[in-house]
This record gives structure tokens, C-alpha cells and sequence, in this order.
């Protein structure tokens, strides 16, 4: 899966599940027809729908060595759409991986703290699951996601189960709830940013890792600095458009930087200063 | 003493030249525009040509190609029909910049499959020119520019010939019967003051947020995406797919994008990274002056003036460097 | 694969958006293979308005009680609702002069007889009914046209040009009749797609593919009145296929 | 008791037209033809317009017949103003006439009317009963349309015809590539003759056609509209001649000429001696026994004989601008001035007429329009009168699907008829 033309060109893959997790998001199993499906978390691929198109898309799942992977999509164009009215047998293409994901390698020894907004859930997914690999290689992970509400609420249950393991904490959150009773609700209501507000963290041996909508990213991480965050300990996952993935097309530029190729994640500080970074 | 080629030999070179494609050189068409066509005879050719409208880039990068097509058994394949050979003829130092700019693109690291097909299809004449008002290049009178296979230097009488490359050297050899030996007169290097303002303010950093013209500019410019369409360093491309009528296969293409266009930065669900017109503006600058990934810091406008030309409401964003007096009515 | 029953039908219109699917003569036979006309009245007889359609592609502007009940019923019956042509998205050109009372217009051709039509001011799909998706266009380009019925074949819709005339027209190395011989081409502010059919015959475009997303619109009257010609003869030019355009938009 | 079969909506036609059969206590009573297409106002629209925009404008009335009304109302501008066109012009417009001619002809003969003589719903089955003829039909048409995109720019509402000359004239690559088109299609053309040659309708009576039309083709404002009884008129003169009235059920206006409803089209054109090629006159000359005889029914094998003639007149003008390459793009400059002017050709239907008065600057001040299928109407429903009444008795559905071919055999064009 490396070399310029599978940079280029769609491998084709299967799906093998898919799973409703809300009204408008489900979540693909994908096989590849042909190889072993390597990546690191916040990195991100093309996927294609046949005569429908294609998006940049990050797995939700940790590569496991095999030749399998999760994305979690929310219907909400064309493609996804397509996508979405695919079923098992499906067959689908994909390019990548591309861009930079999260430094795995600098994060290990330290506190994580996962600060994920709706859909942003699915990279921070795989983060967590390449984590909880080998848990022991990390202080402590939090994760704290905030949704709508509680339908809009993401992979809860496995959330919840694994929470029963011993070094990782989850906060779940939502804007709102409506009239109807919600039951077993492990969540508070509040924004997300309120909710940091109250959590202990300590900054220095901390990593943030953030991936939420847009206008999430501002007040996280106004809120992180003011806990005392560094700006070079807080990644950020960010979304543009894209149509190549490799730094050809230029849809995606943040001031000089190519989300596609300087990022997707990015270390706050090598963006603090670009204006409408985020 | 320098090969050079009589003025009157022209069209052997053109004859021969027709061994590594056909010849493409700048004519004026029906309309009146310059562009580069196949040419013939050397009458056809505008050797005193300014600029076409569209730069040579379009035979790297077509307004609109097919990239891969798509089969249930075969999955996506890239266009597997051989590009025609051709010859570009008479390219200016701007042009051949532009093309340089290109290929750093999309051949460097993640190689562009399809330019690369177009790429290599190509044979480059360059050829001096004579700037005009809208130009603003630093590199005229060089000797070699880069990125040709072969230079020709014009003179009242004809033209002094440069190989670039190995291929330059090959035609030179079948051609060598055709040229003669001068003594080259010494080609005084021009340059505009425009262009050394763009240095200097590039070195600065300088992206003037608060200069009143990029309002100005925000204010009149039509998103019509000539500048960018002529310019040959603007490359953003779109990607469409489209089925066909069986239900089964499919092609995906790729067309000219846009920074000035509305969809150029928007997403799903209508959030939109360059809302305003003077956001897209300021895009474009950047790209153009400082430029974006890989290229960052390489400036990528090459002087040729198309977007000053070509602009229907005289928007220039080099006009930012001219100093702070002009366009202030 | 689904083979999509259709509806094809033509309210206040010439027919060209329905003629321009029987032009695809190369392609005809296979699209007669894949869809059910089950009501194309212009195509095929016993048309059936009462099936349950998978799409219905409707052409023309709303007019009359008569036009509008069609779409009504269109819309109640079909999965999806698609507007063809300028007539349905925009109005088109009889909508052109909406400005002026519908009675006098009836009028002029009719005489005293024009009180018992039913005729009202032509109007938009959209201002009455949902519309999924919309090939513009007077008349709509073929390709188009066939790019849609491929991707319902798919369920989907295709993605088509939302950018103004004049990128193609450049690309075509047209020379620019806007600046060179100072026309009122309507490029900047049309919607592409027709790869500058006009402009590539030297003639202006009289902006029949309606407005692009996010005209400039202030800025192009200035400049064309700067150019000489005259607001008047502009904003007629605007509302021959667009009754509704904002002349103070520019962004 | 009293008793109505309704024909609605009638289908394989362009444009909503309906035909409602009344029968009082079960015996024939009248019948009502009725265009109920939405009125779209043309002749209001184009007042207070400049001039320039006319053709613009007004070609939209129509999608299948756009280009003679756009080269009709160049003529009738042009007469207003007193321009004159070149020769290489003058080509043009009847080049692109002729593929308007030949697309029409070949839809209405292949995809509307061909299904009739199978029995089916339409073009949509053509495709597996008869797919061989289907695909000849739509060769020729392709062929036509070839033309009308190549000469208008646009396949439909064709934008190069300008008052004065052309935005573009061809080019000789594109005229050998159209030669080589209509070479290819004209011994299709020639066959399908044959197809058409029977005819659908049962062998009911109907009077002879009083025939009407242009005297020649291409007419020019100074031409002559002839009649079936040997008389004529000049055009300037058609307001003097014809008589357009208002019926109460229909939206287009009806026509007559000295009481009479006249019949326009193809059927009309032969029968006064359009103009014909030696191949088109050769099978003319095959079937001219059922041309002259047969009254509307034998209109389709009219319009196959057209087909052929148009194919053929398309490469003689082919071959005469290959012969003399246009150079520029030819527009003669044009001065407004207060004026009329009126023109009237041969559409694929029949006569039409344009009329247009201006002002000093140019700006049209009046309209009127006639269309084949409005001059068609009252001889439309004249016949399906008398077509009901010889068919009384006969089974309900059987008598509708006759009367809807006898409409067919008119080839109307309601949305022309209303504009
Ligand atoms: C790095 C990255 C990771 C992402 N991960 C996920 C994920 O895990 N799950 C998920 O559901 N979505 C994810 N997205 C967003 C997803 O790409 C868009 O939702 C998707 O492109 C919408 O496509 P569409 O055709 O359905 O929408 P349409 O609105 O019809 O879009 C048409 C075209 O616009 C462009 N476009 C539209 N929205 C976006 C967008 N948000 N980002 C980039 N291009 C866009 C695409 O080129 C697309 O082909 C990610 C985006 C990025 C950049
Ligand atoms: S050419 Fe001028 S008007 Fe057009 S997009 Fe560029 S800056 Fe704007
Ligand atoms: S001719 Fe018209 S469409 Fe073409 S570039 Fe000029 S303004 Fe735009
Ligand atoms: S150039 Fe303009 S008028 Fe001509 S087809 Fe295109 S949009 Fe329509």
C-alpha cells in the first residue's frame, strides 16, 4: 500500500459489516482484496464509491496486522450517501494512507487525553483502541466526548465497556437532552468545554488530542491553556477539503500548510498562528 | 561561436522537429487569441508572440481529463491508450518556469500518474522573447532557462540554439546540417522593477493584511477564475465521477479548479473554510508568492502577466507590491 | 441494479428538455433498456400518473391550476422530484416578465378573451414542491441529461458544474467578447456547463443556464454599464431566463 | 343521455392537447379539439424588447422547430430594417433549416408515428420489437441534429444565426464531416420511404385538404403564400388574407383563409410543387398517386419523401460552401429604424408567419405569430368530426386510438400552436 500509483490509484476492498450507530452514521467493515491494511491513527484515506466519487475518511479501527479496517461515516452528500446505500458485498476502493496521524511514539510513558466532538469520535477511536492495545504503555487515557444527544451518541456501549478497564476514564456528555427519559444514561449534559473545566489533568504530563467540528476546536483550546496545556502538547485532528490526499489539488491549505500532507493532525503550536487554522 | 540557426531554416527545423511529435507553436487562431496549435510552416507561427491565453500547461493538465476508469472485474485503472508525442515550439522563459513549477509538483514525491503520461509525451522548444506591459518575469535575456529540451535565442537574423537536455542534444545532432557558427552578441539581462518589488516583498513576508485594496478587490471581482485558469502555476484540480448508462462501469475525471470559486473550500453540511470573496483573494496570494506544502516558499508566479491581461475587472494582486499609492482613485 | 420507472412530463415550456433526452439518439436504445417510461406522454402513450415512480423529471415553469396540480401529483407519487431545464428552475423565459401585471400580458394576445384563462404569473418548481436535484440548462446539455439518468440507476446524483461560464469559455481559448469587443456577456454571472457554447460562436451569453452560485452581480452591471451599455438593457438581459435576480449581490 | 370520450392527455405529440368525442344518446354529436398548453405569452414578451433580442426570444416558443423560427425572424427583422444578407449567409440558414427538417421529420416519422404501425406504447418498445428501424430512424435524426448543432452552436435554440450574418461561419473540416454524415444516412433516408408508404387510418372519407404554403424555399420577405385553389398572396399581405379567431376550448388561436380551414405541411408542400432533388423526385414520382389522392392520411409518407428531399438539398448546400470556404463571419451592420417587416417560411409543419414592428430605436412595439399547428387546428377538427361520425359504433378505445393517429397524421406542434 505504498508506492506512487497505489497513491493514485483505488485498491479495491469489500465491505463485510455494516452498522447503524445513530440515525445518519454507520459503521463499515472494510477487507481488502489484496494485502494488509497498515496505518496510524488520524492518518486518513480516500475512499471511492465506485461511479459516485470519493472523500478523505479516517479509520475509526487500530491496524491490527490484518488486512481489515473501520471507518464510521455520516451520510451527509453524494458519496456518503452512496456509500450508505451499499450494503454487505459491497465493493469499494481505497487510497492511502495519507498525512500525519498522532505521534504514537512521543505520547508513550504519558497521560492521554482524548477530547473528541461528535463525529470526531472515529479518529480518536482508533487512537484509543491502538492504546488500549497495550495500555500499559501509557499513564492513564481520558476520554471525553461530547454529542448532540444521545442518539447522536457514538459506539456508547463499547465506550462503556471499556471503561471497565483500570487506566482508562471516560466523561460522556451531550448538549442536550429532550423530553423523552433516557434511560441508563451514563452521561452529564453540558458542552464539552464546560465539562474539561472540571476534570483534574495534570499539563505537564499530559497529551491532548483533539477532533470535534470546527467551531469545537477554538474554545478546547482556549480551555486546555487555560488548565496550563503547552501549545506543543495539544493535537489537533482537522478537517478541509480534499480531493487528492497527497498535496496535489489545493483545496486544503491552512495558511502554507497542506492539511492533507503537513496534517491532518497538527501540534497546536505549529498552527497557533495561521489565522482560520481553526 | 554558438550554433545558429538562419532565420530562412526555420521550417527545415520544424520538418525535423516532426521526428518526436507532432509541432504545437503559437498562431493566431479565427479569433484573434494566441495559442499555442499544430503548426506546418513556419508562416503560421507568431514568433513575436507576447503570451497566449492559456498557458502550455494544458497539455499537462487538460481543462478536463479522465484519470481512471472503473469495471466491477477490473476495480480502477489508469487510461492505458498511449499519449501522442508532441512538440511544443516556442515557448517563453515564463512558460518554461511555469511547466519547471509543475513538474516539481507532481513529480516530486507522490508522482502524478497521469501528468507524468503527459509529461513525458512532450518535447520543449523555448524560445527569447520581447516583454510587453503586462509582463514582469526576471528571467528574460537568460541563456538557458530552465526546463527545455532546446533554447533558441532569436536574433534580426535567426537564432542561436542551446540544448537543455539529452534530447536537446539529440536534435541538435540530426539538425547539426542546419546550422551555422556566430559569435553571440551579448543579451543585456532585463529586468522589471515589478519583479524585483515581488522579491524584496517576498523576502519581507509581506502579505499586507491591512492594505484598502484587497476590499477593493473583494468588492469587484466576478469569481469568473480567468486569472487562474490562465496562469500557468495554478494547478487545483476537482475530481468527478461519473457511471455510465450500464449501470456497471465508470470513469472518474478531473477538471480545472478554482481558489476564487465558492465550493473551492467549503465542506459538508455547508461549512465553508474561505467564505468571502477576499478570504479567496488572499488564498490565491499566498499560494501564488509564498506557496503551500512542499513548495512552501517557492515563489510560483513566473511573470508572464496573463492574469493582469485577462482580468475583466483589472484586479492585479501584484499591485499589493507596487507600494501604497497605486490604484488609490 | 434498479430498472427506475420514470415520469417525464412539461409544464409552461417549448419541450426542449424533454426532446433533449430523444437526442441522445446514440444512447436512446439503451436507456429504453433500463427505465420504465411509465409516463412520458410526449414519448409514450398510456401514460399512467397514478404509479409510484422512482423519479420524475419535470420540465417547465407553473402556470396554470392545470400545471400545477401535475406536479403536485408528481411529487406525491415520486421517490424523487427533478427539475430539467431553466423553465423549472428559474422560471425561464416566460417568466420574463413577471414584472407587469399577468392580466395585461393575456391581454395583448388575446383581447377581452384573456379573462377566462387560467393563467398565473410562471413560476419555479421550487416555490410549490420539494426539488431533489435540478439540470439546468435552455436547453439542458445532453451530457447532463445522461449523467443523471446514469447515477439514478445508482440511486444517486451526479455532480455537475456550479462555476461560471467563463472558466470553460477560457478554456476553450475563446476570445474574451467581455473585453475585447465590449459585449454584455452574461459569462461571469451564468452557470457553466454548455462549455461556452455562445462565446465559442463569438456571441454572448445570454446567460440561459441561470445565475452561478454567488454572482457577482453588482460588480458586473458596473462593469458593463461602465463599458457603455445601458441598466435597462442589462437587467432585461438578467431576467430573460432569471425573473429574480438581487442587482445589489456581490457575494 | 349524453355521453363524453375523453383523449387526454393526447400523447406522441409535443404539447398538451386534449380531444373530447361528445355523443348524445349514444349517437355522435360533436367533437372538440382542444390545445390546452400553457399559454406562455410570446407576443406580449417581446414587446419592449430591442430588436437584437428577438431571435433570441423567440425561438424558445418552440424546442423541435427553433431554428426556422429564429431564421424567420431574422428575415422579418431584416426586412424591417432593409438588411440584406450575403449569399454564404442566406446558405447557412437554409442548411440549418434543412437539419431542423430532417431531425422533426425523422422524430415524429420514427418515434412518435412508427409505433402505430406495431401497435405499441411508443419508442421505448420500438427498441425491442422493431430495434433495426429504430435505429435508422434515429441515424437520420442524429444526422439532422448533427447539422442543427453544428450550424446554431446549440443543438436547440441555436445561438449563431445573427440579424445580419453569423457569429461563425462553417468550417471546412466541419463541412466534410457533415458531407460525410449526410452521405451515410441518404439511402437510409431513401429506404424508409417504404415504411411509411401504407397507411395507418382507417378508410374513412375525409374532404381534400385545401393546401397551403410558402411559394419557395428559402422564402424571402418578398415571397408568396400559394393556395390549393391556384390563388396567392404575397406575404406582407397575410393579414388581408387570414383571419385568426379565438376558440372558446382551445388556447391557440384558429386560422382561416376565405372562410376555408387551409392544411400546411408536407402533404401541402408536394401537392404545390415544392422544389425537389432528382432522388427525391424519383420516389416521388414511385408514390405520387397516393400524394395526390390520399388527403391527411398519406402526410407521413410526405414527410419520408421530405426527409429524403431535406437530406438531399443538406449536401447540395454542403457542397456549395465546400465550393466557396466562407472566410469571415459576414454581419452586415445593422441600423434600427421605425419599420415592419414580416416573414414567413416553411417549417417542418407548415407556413409560419412572424410580423414585427418597431420604433425609431429599434424596440419592437408589436407581434403576431402564426404557426403551422394553429393553421392546421380547424381542419384538424373538422376531419376528427368526421372521422367519429364514420366510426360510430365502433368500439370506444378502438375509436380513440384512430382518432389520436389522425391527430398524429397532422403532426402538431401544440406548443407552438399556444406560444
Ligand atoms: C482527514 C479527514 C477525515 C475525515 N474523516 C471522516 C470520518 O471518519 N467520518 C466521516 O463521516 N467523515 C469524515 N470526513 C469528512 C468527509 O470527508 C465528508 O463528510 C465527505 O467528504 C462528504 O462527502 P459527500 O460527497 O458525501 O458530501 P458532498 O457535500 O456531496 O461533497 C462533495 C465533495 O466535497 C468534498 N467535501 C465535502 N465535505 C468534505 C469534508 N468534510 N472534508 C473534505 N472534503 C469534503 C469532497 O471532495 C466531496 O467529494 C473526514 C474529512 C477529512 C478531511
Ligand atoms: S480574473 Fe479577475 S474577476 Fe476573474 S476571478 Fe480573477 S480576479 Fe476575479
Ligand atoms: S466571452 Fe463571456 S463567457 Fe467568455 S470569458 Fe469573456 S465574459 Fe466570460
Ligand atoms: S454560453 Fe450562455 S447562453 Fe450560451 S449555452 Fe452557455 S449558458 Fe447558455
Amino acid at each position: 500500500m505504498t508506492g506512487s500509483d497505489s497513491s493514485m490509484i483505488p485498491f479495491m476492498a469489500e465491505i463485510v459489516a455494516s452498522t447503524p450507530l445513530s440515525a445518519d452514521t454507520s459503521l463499515f467493515r472494510l477487507r481488502l482484496d489484496q494485502g494488509i491494511a497498515d496505518y496510524l491513527p488520524g492518518q486518513f484515506f480516500q475512499l471511492s464509491v465506485p461511479a459516485g466519487g470519493e472523500f478523505p475518511v479516517s479509520p475509526a479501527s487500530a491496524a491490527d496486522g490484518g488486512g481489515e479496517l473501520e471507518f464510521c461515516v455520516r451520510r451527509v452528500g453524494q458519496v456518503t450517501s452512496h456509500l450508505h446505500s451499499l450494503g454487505p458485498g459491497g465493493r469499494v476502493g481505497l487510497r492511502g494512507p495519507f498525512g500525519n496521524g498522532f505521534p504514537v511514539a512521543e505520547m508513550a510513558g504519558a497521560q492521554i487525553l482524548l477530547l473528541a466532538g461528535g463525529l470526531g469520535i472515529a479518529p480518536l477511536r482508533s487512537l484509543l483502541h491502538y492504546i488500549l492495545r497495550e495500555p500499559e504503555r501509557y499513564a492513564s487515557v481520558t476520554l471525553m466526548y461530547g454529542a448532540r444527544e444521545p442518539a447522536a451518541m457514538l459506539f456508547r456501549d463499547e465506550l462503556v465497556a471499556l471503561a471497565r478497564q483500570e487506566r482508562f476514564r471516560l466523561l460522556l456528555t451531550v448538549d442536550f437532552v429532550r423530553d423523552e427519559p433516557v434511560d441508563g444514561r451514563v452521561c452529564t449534559v453540558g458542552l464539552l468545554p464546560a465539562l474539561l473545566r472540571g476534570v483534574k489533568v495534570e499539563p505537564a504530563a499530559t497529551w491532548a488530542a483533539i477532533c470535534g467540528p470546527p467551531p469545537l476546536y477554538a474554545c478546547l483550546v482556549a480551555e486546555l491553556a487555560s488548565l496550563g496545556f503547552a501549545d506543543e502538547r495539544i493535537f489537533i485532528s482537522l478537517e478541509r477539503r480534499m480531493k487528492c490526499g497527497v498535496g496535489h489539488c489545493c483545496h486544503c491549505a491552512l495558511g502554507q500548510l497542506l492539511c492533507c500532507s503537513d496534517g491532518p493532525v497538527f501540534r497546536y503550536s505549529a498552527i497557533k498562528g495561521i489565522t482560520g487554522a481553526i | 561561436m554558438r550554433p545558429f540557426l538562419p532565420e530562412e531554416r526555420l521550417g527545415s527545423l520544424l520538418a525535423l522537429l516532426g521526428h518526436w511529435g507532432e509541432v504545437y507553436g503559437p498562431v493566431t487562431t479565427g479569433d484573434g487569441v494566441t495559442a499555442f496549435r499544430p503548426v506546418s510552416d513556419p508562416g503560421q507561427l507568431r514568433l513575436e508572440y507576447r503570451r497566449t491565453l492559456i498557458p502550455p500547461k494544458r497539455f499537462l493538465l487538460p481543462p478536463r481529463e479522465t484519470i481512471l476508469t472503473y469495471s466491477p472485474d477490473a476495480g480502477y485503472q489508469p487510461l492505458d491508450t498511449a499519449q501522442p508525442a508532441l512538440v511544443l515550439f516556442g515557448l517563453h522563459p515564463c512558460d518554461l518556469q511555469g511547466i519547471a513549477y509543475l513538474d516539481r509538483v507532481f513529480l516530486e514525491g507522490v508522482v502524478d500518474t497521469s501528468y507524468r503520461r503527459n509529461r513525458q509525451a512532450l518535447t520543449i522548444i523555448g524560445l527569447s522573447c520581447e516583454p510587453d506591459e503586462f509582463c514582469f518575469c526576471g528571467a528574460a535575456g537568460a541563456d538557458l532557462p530552465a526546463g527545455c529540451d532546446l533554447f533558441l535565442q532569436r536574433t534580426p537574423a535567426g537564432f542561436f540554439v542551446t540544448a537543455g537536455t539529452m534530447k536537446g542534444e539529440e536534435i541538435c545532432d540530426r539538425s547539426a546540417q542546419l546550422f551555422t557558427l556566430r559569435q553571440p552578441a551579448g543579451t543585456t539581462p532585463w529586468h522589471h522593477p515589478l519583479a524585483d518589488a515581488i522579491c524584496r516583498g517576498c523576502a519581507a513576508g509581506e502579505t499586507f493584511p491591512d492594505n484598502p485594496l484587497w476590499d477593493r478587490f473583494a468588492e469587484r471581482c466576478l469569481g469568473c477564475g480567468a486569472c487562474s485558469a490562465c496562469c500557468p502555476t495554478c494547478y487545483c484540480y476537482d475530481v468527478l465521477e461519473q457511471g455510465g448508462l450500464d449501470g456497471q462501469a465508470a470513469e472518474r475525471l478531473r477538471e480545472w479548479d478554482n481558489c476564487l470559486f465558492k465550493s473551492h473550500g467549503e465542506v459538508a453540511g455547508g461549512v465553508n473554510f474561505r467564505r468571502s470573496r477576499r478570504e479567496r483573494l488572499q488564498y490565491r496570494f499566498l499560494h501564488k508568492y509564498y506557496g503551500f506544502g512542499a513548495l512552501r516558499g517557492v515563489i510560483s508566479c513566473v511573470g508572464c502577466g496573463r492574469c493582469r491581461a485577462v482580468c475583466p475587472v483589472e484586479i492585479d494582486l501584484a499591485a499589493l507590491f507596487e507600494g501604497e499609492d497605486h490604484d488609490r482613485q | 441494479m434498479i430498472r427506475p420507472q420514470l415520469a417525464i412530463a412539461g409544464l409552461t415550456a417549448c419541450f426542449g428538455c424533454q426532446l433533449t433526452l430523444l437526442n441522445c439518439e446514440a444512447e436512446l436504445p439503451d436507456i429504453a433498456d433500463r427505465f420504465n417510461f411509465t409516463y412520458f406522454p410526449m414519448g409514450m402513450s398510456s401514460p399512467d400518473i397514478t404509479a409510484d415512480f422512482d423519479a420524475a423529471l419535470v420540465e417547465g415553469a407553473v402556470s396554470t391550476p392545470c400545471d400545477l396540480e401535475t406536479l403536485v401529483t408528481l411529487r406525491n407519487r415520486s421517490r424523487l422530484l427533478i427539475a430539467i431545464g431553466t423553465c423549472a428552475i428559474f422560471g425561464g423565459v416566460a417568466a420574463m416578465c413577471n414584472e407587469e401585471p399577468r392580466s395585461r400580458l393575456l391581454r395583448t394576445v388575446y383581447g377581452p378573451a384573456a379573462d377566462g384563462l387560467a393563467s398565473f404569473n410562471p413560476a419555479p418548481l421550487e416555490r410549490f414542491v420539494t426539488v431533489d436535484f435540478a439540470v439546468t440548462g435552455c436547453p439542458p446539455e445532453r451530457g447532463e441529461l445522461l449523467a443523471t439518468l446514469a447515477a439514478l440507476l445508482r440511486g444517486t446524483f451526479p455532480a455537475l458544474p456550479a462555476y461560471p461560464v467563463c472558466l470553460e469559455c477560457r478554456s476553450r481559448e475563446n476570445a474574451c467578447l467581455l473585453i475585447e469587443r465590449n459585449e454584455p456577456c452574461l459569462g461571469p454571472v451564468t452557470r457553466a456547463g454548455c462549455n461556452a457554447r455562445c462565446p465559442a460562436m463569438a456571441v454572448h451569453c445570454e446567460g440561459c443556464r441561470g445565475p452561478v452560485a454567488e454572482a457577482n452581480v453588482a460588480a458586473e452591471l458596473e462593469l458593463l454599464i461602465a463599458k457603455g451599455v445601458s441598466r435597462e438593457e442589462l437587467v432585461r438581459r438578467l431576467r430573460r431566463f432569471c425573473p429574480e435576480w438581487d442587482y445589489e449581490q456581490r457575494a | 343521455m349524453s355521453s363524453v370520450l375523453k383523449i387526454s392527455p393526447l400523447t406522441r405529440v409535443e404539447g398538451h392537447g386534449t380531444v373530447h368525442v361528445h355523443f348524445a344518446d349514444g349517437r355522435f354529436d360533436r367533437v372538440e379539439l382542444a390545445f390546452v398548453e400553457a399559454p406562455r405569452l410570446f407576443e406580449a414578451l417581446l414587446v419592449g424588447k430591442r430588436f437584437d433580442e428577438l431571435p433570441e426570444i423567440i425561438c424558445r416558443i418552440c424546442s423541435i422547430c427553433s431554428s426556422v423560427h429564429r431564421v424567420t425572424s431574422l428575415y422579418a427583422i431584416e426586412q424591417a430594417f432593409g438588411v440584406e444578407v450575403n449569399q454564404q449567409t442566406e446558405l447557412h440558414r437554409e442548411l440549418i433549416v434543412n437539419g431542423g427538417q430532417i431531425e422533426s421529420h425523422a422524430l415524429h416519422l420514427f418515434c412518435l408515428v412508427l409505433p402505430d404501425y406495431y401497435g405499441l406504447r411508443g419508442f421505448a418498445d420500438l427498441a425491442t420489437v422493431a430495434p433495426g428501424l429504430l435505429q435508422a430512424g434515429l441515424r437520420l435524426k442524429a444526422a439532422g441534429n448533427l447539422i442543427q448543432e453544428m450550424v446554431g452552436g446549440r443543438l436547440i435554440h441555436p445561438a449563431n444565426l445573427l440579424i445580419g450574418g453569423l457569429g461563425k461561419p462553417l468550417t471546412t473540416a466541419g463541412l466534410h464531416r457533415l458531407r460525410s454524415a449526410l452521405q451515410e444516412v441518404l439511402p437510409v433516408a431513401a429506404d424508409a420511404i417504404e415504411q411509411f408508404a401504407s397507411p395507418l387510418l382507417a378508410e374513412v372519407s375525409l374532404p381534400f385538404p385545401s393546401f397551403m404554403a410558402v411559394a419557395n424555399r428559402p422564402s424571402h420577405s418578398g415571397g408568396e403564400i400559394v393556395c390549393g385553389n391556384g390563388s396567392s398572396f404575397p406575404i406582407v399581405d397575410y393579414r388581408n388574407r387570414l383571419t385568426e379567431t379565438i376558440v372558446p376550448h382551445s388556447h391557440a388561436k384558429q386560422c382561416t383563409v376565405s372562410g376555408e380551414s387551409p392544411t400546411v405541411g408536407a402533404l401541402a408542400r408536394l401537392n404545390l410543387g415544392a422544389r425537389l432533388g432528382p432522388v427525391a423526385i424519383a420516389s416521388l414520382n414511385r408514390h405520387g398517386q397516393k400524394l395526390v389522392g390520399d388527403g391527411i392520411t398519406a402526410n407521413s409518407l410526405a414527410q419520408a419523401v421530405e426527409l429524403l428531399a431535406a437530406v438531399e438539398r443538406a449536401l447540395e448546400i454542403v457542397e456549395l460552401l465546400l465550393a466557396a470556404p466562407p472566410t469571415d463571419c459576414m454581419q452586415v451592420a445593422v441600423t434600427p429604424c421605425q419599420g415592419t417587416g414580416t416573414a414567413a417560411m416553411e417549417a417542418p409543419r407548415g407556413t409560419l408567419i412572424h410580423h414585427f414592428a418597431f420604433d425609431s430605436r429599434g424596440i419592437c412595439t408589436a407581434t403576431d405569430i402564426i404557426t403551422p399547428t394553429a393553421i392546421n387546428q380547424g381542419a384538424m377538427e373538422r376531419d376528427l368530426g368526421l372521422m367519429a361520425r364514420s366510426l360510430e359504433g365502433v368500439d370506444r378505445q378502438e375509436l380513440a386510438r384512430q382518432l389520436e393517429m389522425l391527430v398524429r397524421a397532422y403532426d402538431p406542434c401544440i406548443s407552438c400552436a399556444v406560444h
